[in-house]
């Protein structure tokens, strides 16, 4: 029996047969090139149902007592929003979309360690959208995202489904989170150490073990939750002996890795934009990749930020405060380290750069305004007013999503041969940035002065602030749906984009767009970290990916 | 790795941009340290002074740290761009790192943290440990959609605004009847969250005399936009000590305490149709129309209560008769169709109920 | 660049690219992790009746009956003991005595069974003497059913894993170097082993 | 015929864990050189069924679980 002799590194060289037939090879595909922009797609069509939620809220906020839905109906639409939002458009993205198929490519890899339980992680997640949003047909889930009980067990029957829903989803991130970190660990190209691995990579390497981990205690606490609201199982109604604020432990304990689990992949596709367009190296490649995985493991231990006000033992809030305050310093780091790496560069305007630009102003803004959040006695004033939701939606919308817009820019090509048009993206940048920053910049005021949060009616002396912030809310949705229309028209009538339309020098972008289902005929050996654009590129066996030489003969499947 | 690098040389522009910035920096620490908090927001009590200032010193710190961020971002992006003139293969300089700039950009943020956490602490202990001499312990109870508070000897709870005095510091007890309401008085700068079997205790010393508003900022249901009707009153000790006399006086024994419900059935004899009507249009139309009973705004209509034949019985499903709607007035309902305040939280009293349903025998 | 042998990936003949290695390093990594997430979610169970024992008044809440101590104990030992035979039947595949390998598997799932049985036996004194349930006596009765339940249908699953096992090694899948199959259900049976070791002492011990 | 269940519980916990921290530390102890991931997820496991085998064993001796619940 012979043993294998295998390349360090490359070590499942696996290639599986071609998949034949639409049904094998767009919808139950194996290749993680395909779920990859399955989960684009899928998380696209959320992000725009759970848009025109927010812009259901904008224009029931126009007036201090809008009549446009009743109290109820506006505190489902916002629950759903925000449920939505954060499990099915913004996590999806950026670990399932750009994850899946961005990084196998970066490391050399022909796919994921396991590609079917990659398609099972996938095919759980429309499904549980559905439910999600299946829910108002039962009456919606009515205490916002975080569903605090006792108000959560008296929710209407869609409470229940968004147990589910969101169960669902926790269960195909984890299985995606487990299948990242083992392709990170393993299936590295041959000569591709840890630190030669393109940042992005660092970025899904620090964000894999936190999905896994803290995704498993969101399930927990969803589990307790659905049995207490279905079974009478008293966990959580004070009633019955159990405790409200165990529920909040137990979801912030997710949650607060959640929301690194959804920027620390944009701060990867920011440190990949900002060097290719910058032509020239990350500044401080080691601190930023240091810098991810101490986010990664500080973010375990700063949950209970969120519940300065709601009874915490005050012995209790001060550790809590001093390691959210840590946080703020590989955070600093990076965003420093962004800036320095364009001094002296050769930056190219293109959108994905702007957008990663435009990304800096808006995240430093919205963590700075997190800082000040992790003081006490500032947080004692601004806790559940809307200087948190105008902070949420800086890191979220100005930081996440503007980061996975970039991203889109930046890999459409390398997806679909074609260059996404670049005229409308800076349309579609401006207008979103003005669109964003005037919807929520004065929200921190209105928080601050005394707007609480998730009212369907408020003080009327807040309405003329509210109502400019409607309008923008409209511009900002414009810029979205020019975004779409952009996205849409390139598939067909977007400039040929060839293999490698910014010159990066990243691996992905030494095979031809879109890339064959084996991804590389030969697993190259890397020899350095890509950034140098003095250097030759670092990569050796590259030579027969962009002639047309035949691939690598398929496994026999045994 | 051997560094490399080639040799960094700030240039001439370099340093006139970051001179610029120190003084646009230097503006908005002067901005911030001069803003004036309290016209926009008066404060009321004694930690809205020490919130603010460390508000302030947030602001003033992190102006800076913004300007040259965003500026260096902006200047960076201006002044390397791109020039039609060069190569299209032109690249930056390759520089990899400095050990020296990290080095400071990671000192500075943590000097900067050790000194907001001290002064954090500062303020916090005051607020959240520091047991005041003397002074007054108050109780505030959250109930859907309306707060009470109980005084020391008074029976009973209070239903509508909390009194204080001024200088006298106060050790305020926030809990909840029903589901996790908050306790947010926006000019002091303070909140505790009033969660059901769970006492949460702040202190603080009511200043400025005034009428403050209280506020919820915990999602309590339907309601929740409207419980920020109720307010503080800060006030000097002669009108205090007039209102609390008041309130021992009215409730010296046990038996006349306001529970929030009173127990006894309504007398409805003599009850006023009319008076009924400007009470229905006052208290009732934000939830209730007089109209069919699947016309919902967010109770069902009540036109034909009495006798419809498609709704023998009433939501609680007992029989639709007078004495049960009246029941339903004063003790309120919760269940699946939603919740509804009792009387104390709609501030009627009997005669009131009487009146209500009066008017409502004869909507056919 | 450092080249390491695996020893049970077979090799084709055509050239270094050309390799069909399904290695078993990968799948092993990744039931590791499956194990470790599945421990965070009984950490969480454990948080949350650690935090509700300390939050309300004392244990167990008035008008439960104490638990039977004797009867777990001797549960508990039924399954360690499955554990043992379990770590033999693993040696003695090993060491390629197959005949010892099915008695020891046998022994482990006969093990296995007797101790869902004994958990079937407390549950039913549990709620039909003392009228102890899961949703009716409070927080005891929700954090010790959810948890202990957790674990027995985390035991049924392993019996019903190890039997399949047990068949297919039978049927001839497994050899002497590639029994992946069998190690995942040693790892998931002392998995389940060691999950029970902590929660009888937190739910009897103390 | 009556049996003092109680009686027979605890002799056959007490003496059942007894052979299982002897078998667990023996396996320990063979097993300890080996190398591979999956051996030390093994040895750890050993580790704690021998811990487990001693707690049941004060159990059964109704050593421990004398006060549970007592605070």
């Amino acid at each position: 029996m012979a043993t294998a002799t295998v390349h360090a590194g490359g070590i499942a060289d696996h290639v599986h047969p071609e998949p034949q037939g639409f049904v094998r090879k767009y919808i139950f595909s194996i290749d993680h090139k395909i779920i990859g922009i399955q989960y684009l797609i899928t998380g696209f069509v959320f992000l725009v149902l759970a848009g025109l939620l927010a812009e259901v809220i904008r224009v029931q906020l126009m007036h201090a007592n809008g009549g446009f839905v009743s109290a109820d109906t506006y505190n489902e639409v916002y629950s759903i929003h925000g449920s939505a939002m954060v499990w099915l458009v913004i996590i999806p993205l950026a670990t399932g979309a750009f994850g899946n198929f961005v990084f196998p490519l970066q490391i050399g890899a022909r796919d994921v360690a396991f590609p079917w339980l990659n398609m099972v992680s996938f095919w759980l997640f429309p499904p549980a959208g559905l439910l999600l949003f299946g829910s108002f047909l039962l009456g919606a889930p009515a205490a916002g995202w975080t569903e605090y009980p006792p108000m959560s067990l008296q929710g209407a029957p869609g409470t229940s489904m968004w147990c589910a829903a969101i169960f669902l989803v926790g269960v195909s991130s984890t299985m995606t989170g487990l299948n990242f970190l083992v392709t990170l660990i393993k299936m590295r190209a041959p000569g591709m150490t840890f630190t030669r691995m393109p940042l992005f990579c660092w970025a899904q390497f620090a964000t894999a073990p936190m999905s896994m981990i803290a995704t498993t205690a969101l399930a927990a606490a969803l589990a307790a939750l659905f049995m207490e609201r279905q079974f009478g199982v008293p966990f959580f109604d004070p009633t019955k002996g159990g405790s409200p604020v165990l529920w909040q432990h137990m979801f912030w304990f997710y949650s607060h890795p959640a929301v690194y689990i959804m920027i620390l992949p944009v701060f990867g596709i920011i440190s990949e934009v900002f060097p290719t367009f910058a032509r020239k190296p990350n500044f401080g490649y080691k601190m930023i990749a240091f810098s991810s995985v101490s986010i990664a493991l500080l973010s375990f231990m700063v949950w209970a930020h969120h519940m300065f006000t709601s009874g915490l033992a005050p012995f209790l809030q001060l550790p809590f405060m001093i390691l959210t305050m840590l946080i703020a310093i590989p955070t600093g780091i990076k965003i420093f380290s962004w800036v320095a790496t364009l001094w002296e560069g050769k930056i190219h305007y293109t959108t994905a750069m702007l957008f990663a630009i435009g990304f800096i102003a808006t995240f430093t803004f919205g963590g700075i305004t997190g800082v000040f959040l992790s003081a006490v006695p500032f947080d004692l004033h601004a806790h559940g007013t809307y200087f948190i939701v105008a902070h949420l939606h800086y890191v979220l919308v100005g930081g996440s999503l503007m980061g996975l817009l970039s991203g889109v820019y930046y890999w459409y090509p390398k997806m679909t041969g074609r260059l996404m048009n670049d005229k409308l993206g800076h349309w579609t940048f401006w207008l979103f940035f003005i669109g964003f920053n005037g919807t929520f910049l004065p929200m921190h005021m209105l928080g601050l002065l005394g707007m609480p949060r998730r009212v369907a009616t408020y003080d009327p002396q807040f309405q003329t602030w509210n109502q400019i912030e409607s309008i923008f809310s409209f511009v900002m949705t414009f810029a979205l749906l020019l975004f779409f229309a952009n996205m849409l028209w390139s598939l067909r009538n977007g400039k040929k984009a060839g293999s490698n339309p910014w010159g990066a020098r990243t691996l992905e972008w030494q095979l031809p767009s879109p890339p064959h289902y084996y991804n590389f005929k030969h697993i190259p050996t890397v020899f350095s970290t890509p950034y140098d654009f003095a250097e030759p590129l670092p990569y050796a066996g590259l030579e027969e990916e962009l002639t047309d030489s035949p691939g690598p003969a398929p496994a026999v499947a045994h | 790795m051997e560094n490399r690098d080639p040799v960094v040389h700030l240039d001439r522009n370099f340093w006139i941009v970051t001179a610029v910035f120190a003084v646009l920096s230097a503006i908005s620490v002067w901005y911030f340290g001069t803003f004036d908090f309290v016209a926009l927001l008066p404060e009321s009590a004694a930690p809205a002074g020490d919130i603010d200032a460390l508000t302030r010193f947030l602001l003033m710190s992190s102006g800076p740290l913004f300007v040259f961020v965003i500026g260096y971002l902006l200047y960076f992006t201006i002044a390397y761009r791109v020039r039609k003139s060069d190569a299209p293969d032109a690249i930056g300089t390759q520089i990899h790192d400095s050990h020296s700039l990290e080095l400071w950009w990671t000192v500075i943020p943590t000097i900067f943290v050790v000194i907001m956490a001290i002064f954090s602490v500062k303020i916090w202990y005051n607020i959240e440990v520091a047991q005041p001499t003397g002074g007054i312990a108050v109780e505030a109870i959250g109930h859907q959609w309306f707060y009470t508070f109980r005084y020391p000897n008074v029976h009973g709870e209070i239903p509508d605004a909390m009194h204080l005095e001024v200088g006298v510091p106060v050790t305020l007890h926030v809990t909840s009847s029903d589901v996790i309401h908050s306790f947010w008085i926006p000019t002091m700068r303070i909140k505790a969250d009033m969660v059901p079997g769970l006492i949460n205790t702040l202190h603080f010393t009511p200043l400025n005399p005034g009428t403050y508003k209280i506020i919820c900022t915990e999602f309590c249901g339907t309601l929740h936009g409207d419980m920020e009707k109720q307010t503080v009153v800060i006030e000097d000790h002669a009108h205090f000590t007039a209102w609390y006399n008041g309130w021992v006086a009215k409730t010296k024994n046990a038996s006349d305490a306001i529970a929030t419900t009173s127990a006894g059935a309504i007398p409805l004899a003599g009850g006023s149709a009319s008076a009924g009507q400007a009470l229905f249009a006052t208290k009732c139309s934000a939830c209730h129309k007089i109209a069919p009973f699947d016309q919902k705004i967010v109770g069902p209509g009540l036109k034909g209560l009495l006798d419809d034949p498609k709704h023998p019985n009433l939501v609680d499903g007992q029989k639709a008769t007078p004495e049960n709607v009246a029941a339903i007035i004063q003790h309120g309902y919760k269940g699946d169709m939603g919740a509804m305040p009792d009387m104390t939280a709609n501030g009627l009293s009997d005669k009131d109920i009487a009146n209500l349903v009066a008017f409502l025998k004869n909507q056919k | 660049m450092a080249v390491i042998t695996v020893p049970d990936g077979h090799a084709h003949d055509d050239g270094p690219d050309q390799l069909y290695v399904e290695t078993r390093e990968l799948r092993l990594q990744g039931f590791l992790l499956f194990l470790v997430s599945d421990v965070v979610l009984f950490c969480s169970f454990i948080f949350a009746y650690l935090y509700l024992r300390n939050s309300g008044q004392g244990w167990p809440p008035a008008g439960i009956s104490r638990l039977d101590v004797a009867f777990a104990a001797f549960n508990s030992m039924v399954l360690f003991g499955s554990g043992c035979t379990m770590h033999y039947a693993l040696e003695n595949w090993k060491h390629n005595n197959f005949n010892k390998y099915v008695a020891c598997m046998v022994a482990t799932i006969i093990l296995g069974v007797t101790f869902l049985g004994g958990q079937g036996y407390e549950y039913t004194t549990l709620m039909l003497k003392d009228h102890v349930t899961w949703s009716g006596s409070g927080i005891f009765g929700a954090s010790f059913f959810t948890l202990t339940g957790m674990h027995g249908f985390h035991v049924a699953v392993g019996v019903i894993y190890l039997s399949i096992i047990l068949l297919q090694s039978i049927h001839g899948t497994y050899t002497k170097d590639k029994y992946f199959g069998l190690t995942a259900g040693t790892l998931y049976w002392h998995f389940v082993d060691v999950i029970w070791v902590v929660l009888f002492s937190i739910f009897y011990l103390i | 015929m009556h049996f003092d269940w109680v009686l027979i519980e605890r002799t056959v916990a007490a003496v059942g864990s007894v052979i299982v921290f002897v078998v667990a530390a023996v396996a320990l102890k063979n097993d300890w050189k080996t190398p591979g991931i999956e051996n030390q997820v093994f040895k750890i496991m050993l580790a704690l069924l021998a811990i487990g085998g001693i707690v049941a064993f004060l159990a059964g001796i109704d050593v421990l679980g004398r006060f549970a619940g007592a605070a």
